[in-house]
C-alpha cells in the first residue's frame, strides 16, 4: 500500500501549491514565442506536483492563505485525495497522449494553453477547501474548457461550444445563487463547517441543478454528447473522465450527504433521477454511430448511477461517509477506464490493419467490460461498494435498487458493446499512433486496470469483491447483455431504427444551426435613416417656437404697445398701493 | 375741494404731461416724438413750480432751483436728439432707390 | 495640525495646475505638455497616499472656506472620500498616460489635457466634499469640464451628444440644487458627518423630506445614469477613448453613484431613509436600470455603445448595495465602485485600442482580434468577466457581498436580480470575447496602424490597459489581504454604518 | 444720521476724477487714451479707496462745498453705493484696457483711419463721463441729483451708442433717447410729488418714510414705471436689444453691465425699506420672471450673437427685480441676492460683450452658426465668454451660482416656491442659450475664414480677466456681503 511520505510541513505546502501553481506556470509559458517550444516539451509533466501530493501527501494537510481571494483555504482530504489521483493520472496521461495526437497541429499551443489552465483550475478545485475557492475554480475550470471543446473551430464545435457555455453561465449563477445562500447562514466558508451544517431548502436546490450541469445530470446532460465527438480525443478523455466529476465532487462537498432531517424526498427523487439517467443514456446512446458520442452517452449513464449513489446518500442518515467514499471509489473507476476508452478511440485505425492495432481492440474489453462491472475488474469493486450503500437504504428503496442494479449493468454491457463494434468497424482515418500515445493509453489502461485494487484504503473490499456469490451477480448482466447485443446485432439493429441526433433533448428547444440573433447592417442603416427624419421632423417642431418669438417680439416693439403697458403699469401701481 | 390758482397749475401741468405723452405714443414721425418729450418736460416744470407755492407764503426756492436745472437738462437732450434725427435723415437720404428704408426710419 | 489642511488642497491643486498651464502651452508643445500632466498625476497619487495612510492612523484632515455667512465650502477626507480619492488619482494616471498616446495626432490637445485635468480636480472636489454644498458646487462643475471633452470631437454627431449630456445634467443639476437649497433653508449646513441630523424633522417635516429626497436622488441619479435618466450616456460615448473611460470609470457617472451614496448614507442616513419608505422604491429603480442597461446592451452592435449601456447597468450595482441597506450589501455597493471603475475603463482603454489601431467599431467586425491584438483582448477579456462576476476578479467580489446582504436583508427576490444581469452581462460580453478569440478574420482591417517594435500598438495604448486588467485581477484574487479596497470598504462600513 | 457732515471727503473723488478726466480727454485730442487710461486707472483707485473706508468706517456723508441740502449737493455712500461704485470701477477698468486695445487694433488694420480716429476721440470722453455720471448717481444723497445723474447717463450712453455710425445704431440710440427721456421725466414727475408729500429731497428719508399718502403713492408708482422703462424690464425691453447689440464692442459691454444697473440701483433704493413692498412686490416680481422666460426665449432664436447677448441681458433684468418681494422682511438675504446678481451680471455680461466684440472684430461677422472654430483664433476671448456663460447660468463657481443660491434659499425660506421655480427654470433656460453660443464658439472646427486683422492681447486678457472676477465672485463671497451690510 502507498502510505504518505510527506507530513505537514514546508515540503508539503511547496508541493501543494505546486499542484495547480506548474501547470499555470507551463500554460503561461506556451503564449510567449520564445519559451513557447519549452512549454510544449514540459506540458506532459505538468501533472506530476499533483500526482506526488495524491501518492505521498498525507491527508489532512492544510494550508490556509489569508489574503488569497476571500481567504483561501487549500489542502487534502480524503475524497480529495481519491479525486486529485484520479484526475492527475488522465490528465497526464491524455497530456503525454495529446502531444503526438496534435503533433500536425500548428495550434498546438493553443490547444495545451487551454489543457493546461483547464487542469490546473480542476486540481485546484480539488484542493480547495473553503466554498469560494471552490466555487472560484469549479468556474474557471468551466469557463476554460471552452477552449478546449471549440479548439477545431468547425461550425459542429461552435455549437457545442455555445451549448456548453450557455449551460455554464446558467450553472454558475445558480451555484452562485445556492452558496450566498448557504453563506448567509454560515460563519464562516469551510468545507468543514459546511459539512457539519445541515442546508435545505433553496441552496440545496440551487448547488443540485447547478452542479447537476456539470455532472450531467439528465435533462441538463445536453452538452456532452455534443461536445464530446468535436472536442480533440486527449480533450473528451479529460472531459468525460475528470471534469464532469467536478460537479460530482461538489454534490459531495455542499450537499448534506447522509443528514438527518434532510429532504428524504429530494434523496428519492435524485434516485429516480439517477437511474433514469443510466437507462436512457444507453437509449440515446444505443443510437448513435460516432464512438465519442457513444461513449459521452456511457458516460451520461454512468454518471447517472453516480447520481443514484449521491441520493443514496441523502436517503440514509448516517452513512454520510460511506457514500462519499463508494462515490469516490466508483468515480476512480470510471473515470480511468472511460478515460482509457476515450484515448483508444484517437489511435484506431482500420480493423485488423496491424496487429499492435488488433491488440488494442481486444485491450479494450478490459476497460469497456469493467464499466459493465465485470468480476475481477475495477468494475466489480466499484459495484460491489456501490451495493454496500444500497443497504443502507430504508425498506422500499432497497428492495427496488436490488432489481434494477444488475438492470443498469446489463444496460452498461450494451452501450459497450455497441461501443466496441463501432470500434472494430473502423474509425475514420486517423494517422498512426505515435509511441508516446501508444505508451500513454497503456499506462491509463494498467491504472485502470490495476488501481482501484490498490488504491482503496480498506483493502478488505478488494476481497469482498471477489467472493464467489458476487462473481455470478458480476457476471450475469454481462454475459446477458453481450448476448442481447450478439442478437440484435443480427436481427434487429438498434441503430437502424432508432435514429436520435446527438444532444437529443435540444434538438427540442434548438432544432438547427443558429447563429446568435444579431442585428445586421443594413437594418441598422434603415434605424439610423429613420432617426435622422424623425430630427428632422422635430427640427421643424423646434423652429416654430423661434420663429413665432420673434414675430411676437416685433410687435411688442411697437411705441403704441409701450404706451398701453406704460399706462397699464403705472396704474397698476396705483391701485396695488391704495390698496 | 376749491380750485386754487396752484391747484389748476398743478393739474394743467400733468394735462400737459399726459398729452406729451400721447403724442409720444401715437406721433408716428421722430420730430413729432421729441416735441412730445418737451410738452412732457414743460408740464413737469410747470407742476413743480406750483410745488414752490407750496402751503406757506414763503416760496421754495428748492422747486425753482429744481425746474431752472430741469430746463437746463431738457435743452440739451433736446439738442442731442435733434443732432440725432439730422444723422438719421442723412442717413437715410442718400439711398435714394431705398424709399422705405426712410420710412422705417422716421418712424422709429 | 497645518499640513494635514493643506495637503487635500495640494491634491486638489496638484491636478489644476498643471491643467491651467496646458491651457497656455503651444498645441506643439508636446514634450512639457505630457511631463506636467504625468507629474501632476504621479504627484496626486503620493498625496493621496499620505492622505489614505494619515486616514487609517486617525488623522483628521479638513479645510473650509466661508463662502456665505453660515455656509461653508469644507473640504474633509473621510475614509469613504479616500475610497473615490484614491480611485480617480489612480486612474487618471492610466488614462492620462493612455491619452497621450491616443491623440498622438489629433488637433487641439491643449484644450483636451486642460479640461482632462480640470475634469479629475473637480472629481476630487466631489470626493473630498465635506457637506451637500461643497458635493453641488463640485458636482455641477463637473459638468462644465466634462462638456469640452465630449464635444471635443467636433463632429455633428458629436455636438448633438454634447446637447443632450447638457440637457440631462443641467437639469439634474438644477433639480439637485433646488433639493440642496431646500435642505439648507430647513436644517441649515449639512455637512457629511453629522449623521442623524434630519432625524428630528421626521417628525413634521415628512413631506418636506421626501419631497427632498426625490428632488436629490433625481439631480445625481441623472449622473449616475439611473434608468429614466440615462438618456445621455450612450450618446455621450462619441467622445475620444480616453474621455469615455473617464467619463464612464471614474468622474461624471461614478460621481452620480457616489451622490447617491452620500445622500443616502450621510445625509439622510439609512434609519431615515427606510422610515420614509424610500429605499424600496429606489432599490426599484436600481434593480430596472441594472436588468433595462443590460437589455439595451443585448442589442448593440457598437462596442462603445455597448460599453456605454453596460455602465449604465453596473453603475447600479452601487445605488443596489446602498439601498439593499445591510452592512454587506453596503461593503458590495461600494467595493463596486472601484471594481466596476477598474474593469470599465480597461474595456474602454481596449475599446479604444481597437478603433485606434484596427478601425473597427462594430462588434460584427471584431472576428480575429485577438489574433492582431492579443495583449489588449487578454485585458479586454478579463475586464469583461469581471464584469460577468466570474471568479477571482473584482465583479466577483462585489456581487458576493451584494447577493450576501440581500439575503440577509431578507430581500431573496434581488438574487434573481443578479443572476438575470450576470447571465445578461454574459450573453453580451462572451460573444464579443468569442469573436476575437475563436473567430477567424474576414477580410483586412479597415486600417492598421502596424506593430510598435516588442508591442502590438503604441506601447502607451497597450500598458495601461494591461494595468488595470491585472489590478482588476488582483483587487478580486487579493481581496481578502489588508491592502484591497475590499478591506478598506470593510473599515469604513465597520466604523461608520455598521449600528445599522 | 449721526455723523458729521463731513466724515468722508473722499466721496468726491469717484465722481470729479472721471468728470475731470472727460474734459481733458475732450480737450487734448492728440492722444485721448493715454488719458483715458490714466484717468480710468485713478478713478478705480479712488473708488477702491471709497470701497475700503465704507467697509471699514461705515457710512461717509459729504456736503459739496460745505451747502447742507435742500440747496446743496450731498453725497452718502452706503455699503450698496460703495458696492455699485466698485463695479463700476472693476467692470469700467476691464473695459477701459478693452477699448485701448480696441481702437488700436482699428486703427492699425483698416485704411479708414480717419473715421475711427474720430471715434475714438469722442469715445473717451463720454465714457469717462458717463462713468462721472454713474457715480454721481449711486452716490447721490438727493433725489434731484440723481434725476441729474440720470439724464447724464442717458445723454452719454446715446452718444456712446450711435458712435459706430451704422443706421441701423442710429434708429436704436434714438429710440433708446426717447424712452430714456420718457423714464426719466416720468421719474422727474415722481420727484416732484416725492417734494409735495416730504418737503425734502433726500433720498435716506424719503425712502425710510414711505406712508400710504396719495402723493406717496403717485410718486412711486411714476418713479418706478420710469427706473423700469429705463432698465427695459420687459415690456419695455424693446428698446435694448438693437441699442445694445449694434454699438460698438465696448459700449455694449458699458451699456448692458454697467448703465441699466443705474436706474435699477435707483429702483432698489426707493423700494428698500420694506414697508409698502408687500402689496406690490408682486408686480415686478411677475415681470421679472417675464422677462426672464421670454428673454431666453428670444436669446435663443436669435442668428447673431451680440443679440443674444443682448437679449440675455433682457433676461437677466428679469432676475434683478424678481427678488424684490424678498426684500419685505428686513433680514438682509434678499438684498445680497439682488446685488450680486448685478455685480456677478456686471462682470460676466461685459465679459461675454467684449469677447463678442472681439470675434466680430476679428471675422467681420458675428453669426452664431459661423462661429465654430474661433476658437483656434481666439482661444482666451473663447474662454472668457465660455466663463461668462457659466456665471450667467448660475452654475458654481460663479458669482452667479452665489446669487441664485441666497435667491432661492431665501425665495424657499420664505414659502414663495414659484419665486424659486422661476429662478431655478430661467437658470435652466439661460444654460440653453448660452450653450447655444457657447457650443458654437468653443466647438473645436476648423475655422476656414481668415482674420481680418491683428487682435491686440489687451483685447482678449481684459475680456478673460472679467470673466474670472465673475468666477472668483463665486468664492469670495463674504466680502462683497459685508460691504452690503455697511448701511
Amino acid at each position: 500500500m502507498v502510505s504518505p511520505l510527506l507530513q505537514n510541513g514546508e515540503p508539503g505546502v511547496l508541493l501543494l501549491s505546486m499542484v495547480p501553481g506548474l501547470p499555470l506556470v507551463v500554460a503561461f509559458m506556451l503564449l510567449g514565442r520564445a519559451t513557447r517550444q519549452t512549454g510544449l516539451q514540459l506540458a506532459p509533466w505538468a501533472a506530476l506536483p499533483a500526482l506526488a501530493a495524491a501518492l505521498l501527501l498525507q491527508p489532512g494537510i492544510d494550508l490556509e492563505v489569508a489574503w488569497f481571494f476571500m481567504g483561501g483555504r487549500m489542502g487534502i482530504d480524503e475524497v480529495g485525495r481519491s479525486f486529485l489521483l484520479l484526475a492527475a493520472l488522465v490528465w497526464g496521461a491524455a497530456a503525454w497522449f495529446g502531444r503526438g495526437y496534435l503533433r500536425a497541429d500548428p495550434r498546438d499551443h493553443v490547444f495545451f494553453f487551454f489543457y493546461l489552465i483547464t487542469m490546473a483550475f480542476n486540481f485546484g478545485l480539488i484542493l480547495a477547501q473553503d466554498m469560494l475557492g471552490f466555487y472560484l475554480f469549479f468556474g474557471l475550470m468551466s469557463i476554460s474548457a471552452y477552449g478546449l471543446i471549440v479548439h477545431n473551430r468547425s461550425p459542429e464545435a461552435r455549437r457545442a461550444g455555445l451549448v456548453y457555455l450557455v449551460l455554464v453561465m446558467v450553472g454558475e449563477v445558480l451555484i452562485f445563487s445556492g452558496m450566498v445562500v448557504m453563506a448567509s447562514r454560515l460563519p464562516d466558508l469551510e468545507l468543514a463547517t459546511i459539512a457539519a451544517s445541515s442546508s435545505g431548502g433553496v441552496s440545496f436546490f440551487l448547488l443540485l441543478v447547478g452542479f447537476g450541469i456539470k455532472a450531467g445530470l439528465v435533462p441538463l446532460h445536453v452538452w456532452l454528447p455534443l461536445a464530446h465527438p468535436v472536442a480533440p480525443v486527449p480533450a473528451s478523455a479529460v472531459l468525460s473522465g475528470v471534469m464532469i466529476k467536478a460537479g460530482l465532487l461538489g454534490w459531495l462537498r455542499f450537499l448534506p450527504l447522509g443528514q438527518e432531517s434532510v429532504l428524504p424526498g429530494w434523496g428519492g427523487a435524485l434516485v429516480l433521477l439517477g437511474l433514469l439517467a443510466a437507462f436512457y443514456g444507453v437509449i440515446i446512446g444505443l443510437a448513435q454511430q460516432e464512438v465519442k458520442t457513444i461513449l459521452a452517452y456511457s458516460s451520461i449513464s454512468q454518471m447517472g448511477v453516480m447520481t443514484m449513489l449521491v441520493g443514496c446518500g441523502l436517503l440514509a442518515p448516517g452513512h454520510g461517509p460511506q457514500v462519499t467514499w463508494a462515490v469516490s471509489i466508483y468515480a476512480l473507476h470510471h473515470g480511468l477506464a472511460k478515460a482509457s476508452l476515450f484515448l483508444a478511440t484517437g489511435m484506431g485505425t482500420a480493423k485488423g490493419s496491424s496487429p499492435a492495432a488488433s491488440g488494442q481492440l481486444w485491450l479494450l474489453f478490459l476497460p469497456a467490460l469493467s464499466l459493465a462491472g465485470l468480476p475481477f475488474t475495477s468494475g466489480a469493486i466499484a459495484k460491489f461498494v456501490l451495493k454496500e450503500v444500497v443497504h443502507a437504504l430504508p425498506a422500499p428503496w432497497l428492495g427496488i435498487l436490488t432489481f434494477v442494479l444488475p438492470l443498469t449493468a446489463l444496460a452498461t454491457t450494451l452501450i459497450v458493446c455497441h461501443f466496441l463494434k463501432q470500434m472494430a468497424a473502423g474509425l475514420p482515418h486517423q494517422s498512426a499512433p505515435s509511441p508516446a500515445m501508444r505508451l500513454s493509453w497503456l499506462l491509463l489502461w494498467l491504472s485502470s486496470a490495476l488501481l482501484p485494487w490498490v488504491w482503496p484504503q480498506q483493502p478488505a473490499y478488494a476481497s469482498q469483491a471477489t467472493e464467489a456469490a458476487l462473481l455470478w451477480q458480476g457476471l450475469w448482466p454481462v454475459v446477458a447483455g453481450g448476448m442481447i447485443m450478439m442478437v440484435s446485432w443480427r436481427w434487429w439493429p438498434v441503430s437502424r431504427h432508432l435514429t436520435v441526433p446527438a444532444g437529443d433533448l435540444l434538438w427540442l428547444v434548438w432544432p438547427s444551426h443558429k447563429e446568435l440573433a444579431r442585428k445586421d447592417e443594413a437594418q441598422a442603416e434603415k434605424r439610423l435613416f429613420s432617426e435622422i427624419k424623425a430630427g428632422g421632423r422635430a427640427r421643424q417642431l423646434l423652429d416654430f417656437f423661434p420663429s413665432q418669438g420673434r414675430r411676437w417680439e416685433k410687435k411688442l416693439r411697437r411705441w403704441s404697445l409701450v404706451g398701453a403697458a406704460y399706462l397699464l403699469l403705472c396704474l397698476l401701481f396705483l391701485v396695488m398701493l391704495f390698496r | 375741494m376749491a380750485l386754487s390758482p396752484s391747484l389748476l397749475y398743478g393739474l394743467t401741468g400733468l394735462m400737459l404731461f399726459v398729452i406729451g405723452l400721447a403724442a409720444l405714443f401715437t406721433s408716428p414721425q421722430l420730430l413729432g416724438k421729441i416735441l412730445a418729450v418737451n410738452i412732457m418736460a414743460s408740464g413737469i416744470f410747470l407742476f413743480l413750480i406750483t410745488l414752490a407755492h407750496g402751503s406757506g407764503t414763503l416760496i421754495d426756492p428748492v422747486p425753482q432751483a429744481m425746474v431752472l436745472t430741469g430746463i437746463v437738462v431738457s435743452v440739451s437732450s433736446t439738442a442731442v436728439a435733434l443732432a440725432l434725427l439730422c444723422r438719421i435723415e442723412a442717413a437715410a437720404r442718400p439711398p435714394a432707390h431705398l424709399p422705405k428704408k426712410k420710412d422705417e426710419a422716421r418712424q422709429g | 495640525m497645518a499640513w494635514q489642511n493643506w495637503l487635500l488642497l495640494l491634491i486638489l491643486l496638484s491636478s489644476m495646475v498643471p491643467g491651467l498651464i496646458i491651457f497656455t502651452l503651444a498645441e506643439s508643445n508636446r514634450g512639457w505638455r505630457t511631463a506636467l500632466n504625468l507629474c501632476g498625476a504621479v504627484v496626486k497619487m503620493i498625496l493621496v497616499l499620505v492622505m489614505i495612510i494619515g486616514i487609517s492612523q486617525g488623522q483628521r484632515f479638513a479645510v473650509a472656506l466661508p463662502l456665505l455667512p453660515g455656509v461653508d465650502l469644507v473640504l474633509r477626507a473621510d475614509p469613504l472620500s479616500a475610497l473615490f480619492v484614491a480611485l480617480s488619482s489612480l486612474l487618471w494616471l492610466f488614462t492620462t498616460l493612455y491619452a497621450v498616446a491616443y491623440l498622438e495626432d489629433s488637433p487641439n490637445r491643449s484644450h483636451f489635457f486642460g479640461y482632462f485635468s480640470l475634469c479629475v480636480t473637480v472629481t476630487i472636489g466631489i470626493a473630498l466634499a465635506g457637506n451637500l454644498l461643497t458635493f453641488l458646487f463640485f458636482f455641477e462643475m463637473l459638468t462644465l469640464t466634462t462638456y469640452p471633452l465630449v464635444i471635443h470631437r467636433g463632429t455633428a454627431e458629436a455636438m448633438a451628444a454634447g446637447r443632450v449630456y447638457l440637457l440631462y445634467t443641467l437639469t439634474g443639476g438644477l433639480l439637485l440644487f433646488l433639493g440642496v437649497v431646500w435642505l439648507y433653508v430647513l436644517v441649515g449646513e449639512v455637512d457629511f458627518s453629522r449623521q442623524g441630523l434630519l432625524m428630528p424633522l421626521l417628525d413634521g417635516h415628512r413631506p418636506a423630506l421626501i419631497g427632498i429626497f426625490c428632488l436629490l436622488i433625481s439631480g445625481v441619479g441623472v449622473k449616475a445614469a439611473l434608468v429614466p435618466l440615462h438618456g445621455w450616456l450612450p450618446r455621450a460615448m462619441v467622445a475620444p477613448a480616453p474621455v469615455s473611460a473617464l467619463l464612464h470609470a471614474v468622474a461624471v457617472v461614478k460621481a452620480g453613484a457616489f451622490g447617491i451614496m452620500r445622500i443616502v448614507l450621510d445625509v439622510y442616513g439609512l434609519p431615515l431613509t427606510s422610515g420614509l419608505g424610500l429605499l424600496m422604491p429606489l432599490m426599484l429603480v436600481a434593480t430596472c436600470t441594472i436588468l433595462y442597461g443590460s437589455l439595451l446592451a443585448l442589442r448593440q452592435d457598437n462596442l462603445k455603445r455597448l460599453l456605454a449601456y453596460s455602465t449604465v447597468s453596473q453603475v447600479s450595482y452601487i445605488v443596489l448595495g446602498i439601498t439593499i441597506g445591510n452592512p454587506l450589501a453596503i461593503m458590495g455597493g461600494m467595493v463596486h465602485l472601484i471594481h466596476q471603475g477598474i474593469m470599465k475603463i480597461t474595456l474602454f482603454f481596449c475599446a479604444g485600442n481597437i478603433a485606434e489601431t484596427l478601425g473597427v467599431h462594430a462588434i460584427s467586425r471584431m472576428n480575429g482580434v485577438g489574433r492582431r491584438l492579443p495583449l489588449t483582448m487578454g485585458a479586454f477579456t478579463l475586464a469583461a468577466m469581471g464584469m460577468i462576476g466570474l471568479p477571482p476578479l473584482a465583479g466577483f467580489v462585489s456581487k458576493w457581498y451584494l447577493g450576501l446582504g440581500a439575503i440577509n436583508q431578507g430581500e431573496g427576490w434581488l438574487l434573481v436580480v443578479l443572476v438575470l444581469s450576470t447571465l445578461l452581462n454574459a450573453a453580451y460580453f462572451l460573444p464579443i470575447i468569442y469573436r476575437a478569440w475563436f473567430r477567424e478574420q474576414e477580410g483586412p482591417w479597415p486600417k492598421d496602424s502596424g506593430a510598435m517594435g516588442l508591442w502590438e500598438c503604441h506601447w502607451m495604448l497597450v500598458v495601461p490597459p494591461l494595468l488595470t486588467a491585472a489590478i482588476s485581477l488582483l483587487v478580486g484574487l487579493l481581496a481578502n489581504s489588508t491592502l484591497s479596497p475590499l478591506a478598506w470598504v470593510r473599515f469604513i462600513v465597520t466604523t461608520r454604518y455598521e449600528p445599522w | 444720521m449721526n455723523l458729521s457732515p463731513d466724515s468722508s471727503a473722499w466721496i468726491i473723488w469717484p465722481v470729479v476724477v472721471p468728470l475731470l478726466g472727460a474734459v481733458v480727454c475732450f480737450l487734448y485730442k492728440k492722444k485721448p487714451r493715454l488719458a483715458g487710461h490714466f484717468f480710468a486707472v485713478v478713478t478705480c483707485g479712488t473708488s477702491t479707496v471709497l470701497g475700503w473706508q465704507v467697509l471699514s468706517q461705515g457710512v461717509g456723508r459729504h456736503l459739496l462745498g460745505g451747502w447742507s441740502p435742500p440747496l446743496g449737493i450731498s453725497l452718502r455712500a452706503d455699503g450698496p453705493a460703495a458696492l455699485m461704485v466698485m463695479m463700476t470701477a472693476v467692470t469700467g477698468l476691464g473695459i477701459t484696457l478693452y477699448s485701448g486695445g480696441y481702437f488700436q487694433s482699428r486703427l492699425a488694420g483698416d485704411s479708414q483711419d480717419h473715421r475711427f480716429r474720430a471715434q475714438e476721440q469722442s469715445f473717451w470722453p463720454l465714457w469717462l463721463l458717463l462713468w462721472a455720471a454713474l457715480n454721481g448717481l449711486f452716490l447721490s444723497g438727493d433725489i434731484f441729483n440723481i434725476y441729474i445723474s440720470l439724464e447724464l447717463v442717458a445723454l452719454s450712453s446715446v452718444g456712446l451708442t450711435v458712435l459706430s455710425g451704422k443706421p441701423p445704431s442710429l434708429v436704436a440710440a434714438m429710440r433708446y433717447l426717447l424712452v430714456s427721456l420718457l423714464g426719466s421725466l416720468t421719474f422727474l414727475l415722481g420727484v416732484g410729488f416725492f417734494y409735495k408729500a416730504h418737503g425734502t429731497l433726500e433720498l435716506a428719508v424719503i425712502s425710510k418714510a414711505l406712508a400710504p399718502t396719495p402723493p406717496v403713492i403717485m410718486a412711486l408708482a411714476l418713479v418706478s414705471v420710469g427706473l423700469m422703462l429705463k432698465t427695459a424690464l420687459f415690456p419695455f425691453h424693446f428698446w435694448l436689444p438693437p441699442a445694445h447689440a449694434n454699438a460698438l464692442a465696448p459700449v455694449s459691454a458699458i451699456l448692458s453691465a454697467l448703465v441699466i444697473k443705474g436706474s435699477w440701483y435707483l429702483f432698489y433704493r426707493f423700494w428698500q425699506g420694506g414697508g409698502l413692498l408687500a402689496a406690490v412686490g408682486i408686480v415686478p416680481a411677475l415681470l421679472g420672471s417675464v422677462a426672464i422666460i421670454w428673454g431666453a426665449f428670444q436669446a435663443f432664436s436669435q442668428q447673431r450673437l451680440k443679440m443674444l447677448v443682448a437679449y440675455s441681458t433682457v433676461a437677466q433684468i428679469g432676475y434683478l427685480f424678481v427678488a424684490f418681494p424678498l426684500l419685505v422682511d428686513s433680514a438682509g438675504q434678499g438684498r445680497d441676492a439682488l446685488f450680486y446678481f448685478a455685480i456677478s451680471h456686471s462682470c460676466a455680461k461685459a465679459a461675454m460683450f467684449l469677447a463678442a466684440g472681439t470675434f466680430f472684430l476679428q471675422l467681420g461677422h458675428d453669426r452664431i452658426r459661423d462661429l465654430a472654430g474661433v476658437r483656434q483664433l481666439l482661444p482666451v476671448s473663447s474662454f472668457a465668454f465660455a466663463l461668462g456663460g457659466v456665471s450667467l447660468m448660475g452654475l458654481p463657481p460663479s458669482g452667479g451660482f452665489i446669487a441664485k443660491y441666497l435667491l432661492v434659499s431665501k425665495a424657499i425660506s420664505q414659502d414663495l416656491w414659484w419665486l424659486a421655480l422661476i429662478a431655478v427654470v430661467g437658470s435652466g433656460l439661460t444654460a440653453v442659450y448660452v450653450f447655444r453660443a457657447v457650443s458654437s464658439v468653443l466647438s473645436p472646427h476648423l475655422l476656414e475664414e481668415r482674420p481680418l486683422l491683428v487682435v491686440a492681447a489687451s483685447m482678449q486678457w481684459s475680456a478673460l480677466a472679467l470673466a474670472l472676477l465673475a468666477i472668483v465672485l463665486g468664492i469670495m463671497a463674504p466680502l462683497p456681503l459685508a460691504l452690503l451690510e455697511v448701511t
